[in-house]
């Protein structure tokens, strides 16, 4: 089986729930065209989502067939993005990193700042940080693309096209290129790219 | 004293619900079980009976009544047939995973469509996977019985779940026979009053029933129940042994023989019909024909060691299904499904076939029995059986 | 040998000041941050205090505040399905007649309350909750009321108010309103065909007091009663979870909510502004109306006046007929 | 004969003690992206807060001289803030704040 690279985006539902999917969907996506075999869902067990609650959104990726796929949750995720940056405060958000994990953070304060609140950083190569909010503006709410249905708005058209920016910066996952051909807003994913401040950690 | 009297099924099960001294019934008017519930009506009229009589506004509801009624403490009883069964379906589940012994009595008919008030097991086998104990009477006496019973093992802390508590409509519910009428007394050593224990809905104890679990502890939920049923054959046979030292009768717990001593073939039937088949079988014996019966007393617990070593004695088994599984592995009913994965481990498995009788209402004749017992002669004597279903009245004779 | 059943009698409210410190809906749900059927959770059991048992149809209220294993109910609580709460309440009432009178339970008649949303009131659980109210069961049914399937991401149901987008009536070029129907009257269903029923209520989170004061009426009546509960959903109506009471307030304010008693055939009015907003007012801070041109609007004002001429009566000018609304 | 693990026992009918006072397995404080903060000297208890958290988040104290938050169980909705009468209560971002740190391994 080949090795299937995890990613789990941590979001708040309602509010962001859209946001946190379209990162998931967009990674996903712009690996599919990189010819990867992908993944990309919701938490299940987060469902429905609530104003405000911590949902997860995942996605995976591999070089051959994900023989995982209809297991729940992702157990060893490497990149962790959170949509929402206090969410550090509440949750675990490196749960199952094993080493050398990213960690991608909607925010206007610098990878210190946030890293005050990650007791277990040592888990972590890098931190990125991003202030996806100031360049993208408004969270888009729409229900279109849950429980399964087809987003009716786009994809990222919010903070998800900055946090894809920063995704693909610190990661080498995919090509800001591959993403460019699946996000709608292409200018703030560009310069979520560019902005992005990233701190290796070792 | 005991007393006798004749009474219909339907009666007689109003009678056993009396003395089991139900708190809570809901009632809705469908034949043919209605009758049961125009007795219970009249008692509570009469105040012979203390017990809250509720008026439901359809068999959902009755269902849900006595839903909310046992998780408040109380023994509850309701009852349906036909379209009347399969429309309260969404809340079978709810009452078992609850682990509320509520009883339902079914006395069978035929689902629609058209509109058939004919009996048929049907309404009640579509239900026998919800986590409730099932079973069929032969007689008004078999029923008033059963129930009784039923709520025995049902409330017993060990099970802690619901009852279908079956008769064939009309052959059962509505043709009157000799039942013998105990003392209150005697009720009243076999079944204590109805102990909720501590997950009764209750102010002084508060207690959340039902908040929502995870997908990976579903699999929990339904291993409780499953194992209240690897535990229930035990249960049965305690109170079955209990019913007949008090009462005076002779109940098998699981299956019951009949003149199977030297048996070849047999008929395994369970509800109603065994009646008649029981002078069949006598008619065949006067004929040479070494016929026997076997009664199945309950479904659900699948007395799946009893009918093994019942049935592995025979030559020939012949399943008497009243009820249909469209498309199933037998072509036919479900029960020959049951049994031949019961014998499945034996070694020297008997011949089994099945017949389709009694369905809609159809009559089940002597006449049917003689010839599905040629079927099972031929097939006894060729050594195998030509296919898994005959449909008694609609196919000649030829195994 | 038959023990007389006693029910509890509740003071009237006065002060915010004075109402009871005592909490039965306690912290540790997962409703949404702002929810509105939580906030007047809080109050009904606040008012109802501990002789209490809740009956919970699947519903947000259900499926939110009982997630994995844990309720906030520090009283009974019971899950119905959404198709059942007023049947099961109904045998719960009946399971404590009789064993009260039968010596098998001591104390007054715990109150027996339904909380069961909009699509568990007036849709599919229309039937059971009308027999309850009908046989004439000791126990209140409350409507509250967040004018959507929310649990289930916010499908429309019968008191969806003409013009919401929800995921069923999603507005499109065919369809530029939404949904096309104006909304059931709860109320009104169990007032007109319920002889049992003797108090009836609206209530809204924007008026504790008369809120909680509507269910201390309700549960001194001996009988079935009824209260209609309008609670805003920040998720289902998209506005900002801060506003929730604002919203309720200016449901009241427009008369898109009106609130009343109905006490036996008479009506009495609460809080009645003097002169009413325009129902703009009230739909500008929701998203779900974002998509509403003038006309709409237009025509949600005509029928708000209508229902102002006399609030609470079912409304005597002609609401369009589905069928003609989708010819025109 | 089976083996149930621990994190996935339901208790017998799925029935469960009733909470008191607070549900402990559904702590919600980290849902909140902002607080409320309060300033005690504007506060005339006017109890808007207490009445209109859903949460019951704002109680009175027992000496019944000031409101009380609830950090634990607060998700931030702010309808405090929206609602009070004397502009006693104001929004703060959550991470200018070290304390009220909920931090669980899963979101429930």
């Amino acid at each position: 089986m080949a090795h299937v690279q995890e990613i789990t985006v941590w979001t708040r539902g309602v509010v962001k729930d859209k946001e946190g999917r379209d990162v998931a969907n967009g990674i996903a996506k712009a690996a599919d065209k990189e010819g990867k075999f992908t993944q990309a869902f919701d938490n299940y067990v987060d469902l429905p989502d609530r104003v405000n609650v911590p949902v997860r959104k995942y996605a995976r990726i591999s070089d051959d067939d994900i023989e995982m796929k209809y297991e729940y949750e992702n157990e060893k995720p490497q990149v962790v993005v959170v949509v929402d940056a206090t969410l550090v405060k509440g949750i675990d958000v490196l749960r199952g990193v094993e080493k050398d994990g990213v960690l991608v953070v909607n925010t206007n304060r610098t990878p210190d700042e946030i890293l005050k609140f990650i007791p277990n950083q040592q888990l972590l190569k890098s931190i990125a940080c991003v202030d996806a909010d100031g360049i993208a503006g408004e969270s888009t709410v729409d229900f279109s693309g849950t429980e399964g249905g087809v987003d009716a708005v786009g994809l990222g058209s919010g903070i998800a096209a900055p946090l894809l920016g920063a995704v693909a910066k610190s990661t080498g996952l995919v090509k800001l290129e591959s993403l460019a051909a699946v996000v709608k807003n292409k200018e703030g994913l560009f310069k979520g790219h560019e902005t992005t401040v990233i701190k290796n950690l070792h | 004293m005991a007393k006798e009297m004749t009474l219909s099924g339907c009666a007689a099960s109003a009678q056993a619900v009396k003395m089991a001294k139900v708190d809570v019934i809901c009632s809705y008017p469908i034949r043919p079980y209605t009758a049961a519930m125009m007795e219970l009506a009249k008692m509570v009229a009469e105040g012979e009976l203390d017990a809250e009589f509720i008026h439901g506004e359809g068999e959902h509801a009755q269902l849900s009544v006595v839903y909310g009624a046992s998780a408040a403490g109380a023994r509850t009883f309701t009852g349906s047939s036909g379209v009347g069964v399969t429309y309260a379906m969404e809340v079978y589940s709810p009452i078992s995973g609850a682990r509320l012994p509520v009883q339902m009595m079914i006395a069978d008919r035929a689902l629609d469509p058209p509109g058939d008030f004919g009996s048929e097991h049907t309404d009640a086998m579509s239900c026998r996977d919800q986590g409730w104990i099932m079973g069929w009477a032969e007689s008004p006496q078999e029923a008033f019985d059963n129930h009784l019973i039923n709520y025995r093992i049902g409330e017993d802390p060990r099970v802690m779940l619901p009852q279908f508590v079956c008769q064939d409509g009309y052959f059962v519910s509505h043709i009157p026979g000799k039942v013998l009428i105990p003392d209150q007394a005697q009720v009243d050593e076999f079944l204590p009053p109805y102990n909720p224990g501590k997950h009764v809905l209750d102010p002084k104890q508060p207690v959340s029933h039902g908040p929502q679990i995870r997908p990976d502890q579903g699999a929990i939920m339904d291993l409780q129940r499953a194992e209240a049923f690897l535990e229930m054959p035990k249960v049965i046979e305690e109170a079955v042994g209990d019913f007949n030292r008090i009462f005076g009768r002779h109940y098998s717990p699981f299956v019951e023989e009949f003149l199977t001593d030297d048996a070849e073939i047999v008929f395994f039937i369970q509800g109603g019909h065994a009646a008649t088949a029981r002078y069949a079988v006598k008619h065949l014996r006067e004929r040479g024909v070494k016929a026997g019966l076997v009664k199945l007393r309950f479904v659900r617990p699948f007395p799946t060691t009893q009918v093994a070593e019942s049935l592995a004695k025979f030559k020939g088994v012949g399943v008497v299904e009243t009820s249909t599984s469209y498309g199933g592995s037998m072509r036919g009913g479900n029960l020959l499904v049951e049994v031949r994965a019961a014998l499945y481990d034996v070694p020297k498995r008997p011949l089994t076939t099945s017949f389709m009788a009694g369905l809609g209402g159809d009559a089940v004749t002597l006449k049917d029995f003689y010839w599905m017992a040629e079927i099972l002669t031929n097939a006894v004597k060729a050594g195998r059986v030509g296919k898994t279903v005959y449909w008694a009245g609609l196919e000649q004779a030829v195994a | 040998m038959s023990i007389p059943v006693q029910t509890q009698t509740f003071p009237m409210l006065k002060k915010l000041r004075n109402i009871p410190k005592e909490e039965y809906y306690v912290p540790g749900h997962r409703t949404c941050a702002g929810c509105g059927p939580a906030l007047q959770y809080k109050l009904v059991a606040k008012a109802a205090g501990p002789n209490t048992i809740f009956i919970g149809p699947t519903g947000c209220m259900y499926v939110a505040n009982a997630s994995y294993l844990c309720t906030p109910y520090t009283v009974p609580w019971i899950h119905s399905q959404i198709t059942n709460g007023g049947a099961v309440a109904s045998g719960i009432e009946a399971a404590y007649q009789v064993r009260i009178r039968k010596g098998k339970w001591q104390g007054e008649l715990p109150n027996v309350i339904v909380m069961a949303g909009d699509g568990g009131s007036v849709d599919i659980g229309l039937q059971a909750m009308s027999a309850m109210l009908y046989r004439g069961h000791d126990a209140l049914f409350i409507c509250y009321d967040n004018e959507a399937y929310a649990n289930t991401g916010i499908q429309t149901s019968p008191t969806t108010p003409f013009g919401g987008n929800t995921t069923f009536t999603p507005p499109g070029k065919l369809i530029p309103e939404g949904k096309r129907l104006f909304p059931k009257d709860p109320p009104q269903l169990v007032i007109g065909g319920h002889p049992a029923v003797k108090y009836v209520a609206t209530a809204s989170v924007a008026y504790p007091i008369d809120l909680m004061n509507k269910v201390r009426k309700a549960l001194n009546v001996k009988g079935p009663t009824f209260l209609h509960i309008h609670a805003p959903c920040p998720k289902g109506w998209k506005f900002t979870e801060s506003k929730t009471v604002e919203i309720a307030r200016l449901a009241v304010q427009t008369g898109m909510w009106n609130l009343y008693e109905w006490v036996d055939g008479e009506y009495t009015y609460q809080f009645r502004p003097r002169e009413y907003k325009p129902v703009g007012e009230y739909l500008k801070h929701q998203k779900r109306f974002a998509h509403l041109k003038e006309e709409h609007i237009a025509k949600m004002q005509a029928f708000v006046d209508a229902k102002l001429k006399t609030p609470g009566v079912p409304i005597k000018v002609p609401v369009p007929l589905p069928r003609e609304q989708q010819l025109s | 004969m089976f083996n149930v693990p621990q994190e996935r026992a339901v208790p017998f009918g799925c029935v469960t003690p009733a909470p008191i006072g607070e549900q402990p397995m559904m702590r919600t404080g980290n849902w909140r992206e902002f607080r409320p903060v309060i300033d005690h000297e504007q506060c005339n208890l006017c109890m808007n807060c207490v009445v209109w958290c859903p949460d019951a988040c704002w109680q009175l104290s027992e000496n019944e001289e000031e409101v009380v938050w609830n950090s634990t169980y607060c998700k931030g909705c702010l309808i405090c803030v929206n609602e009070c009468s004397h502009d006693a209560l104001t929004k703060a971002y959550e991470l200018d704040f070290p304390d009220g740190v909920v931090r669980l391994e899963k979101p429930f």
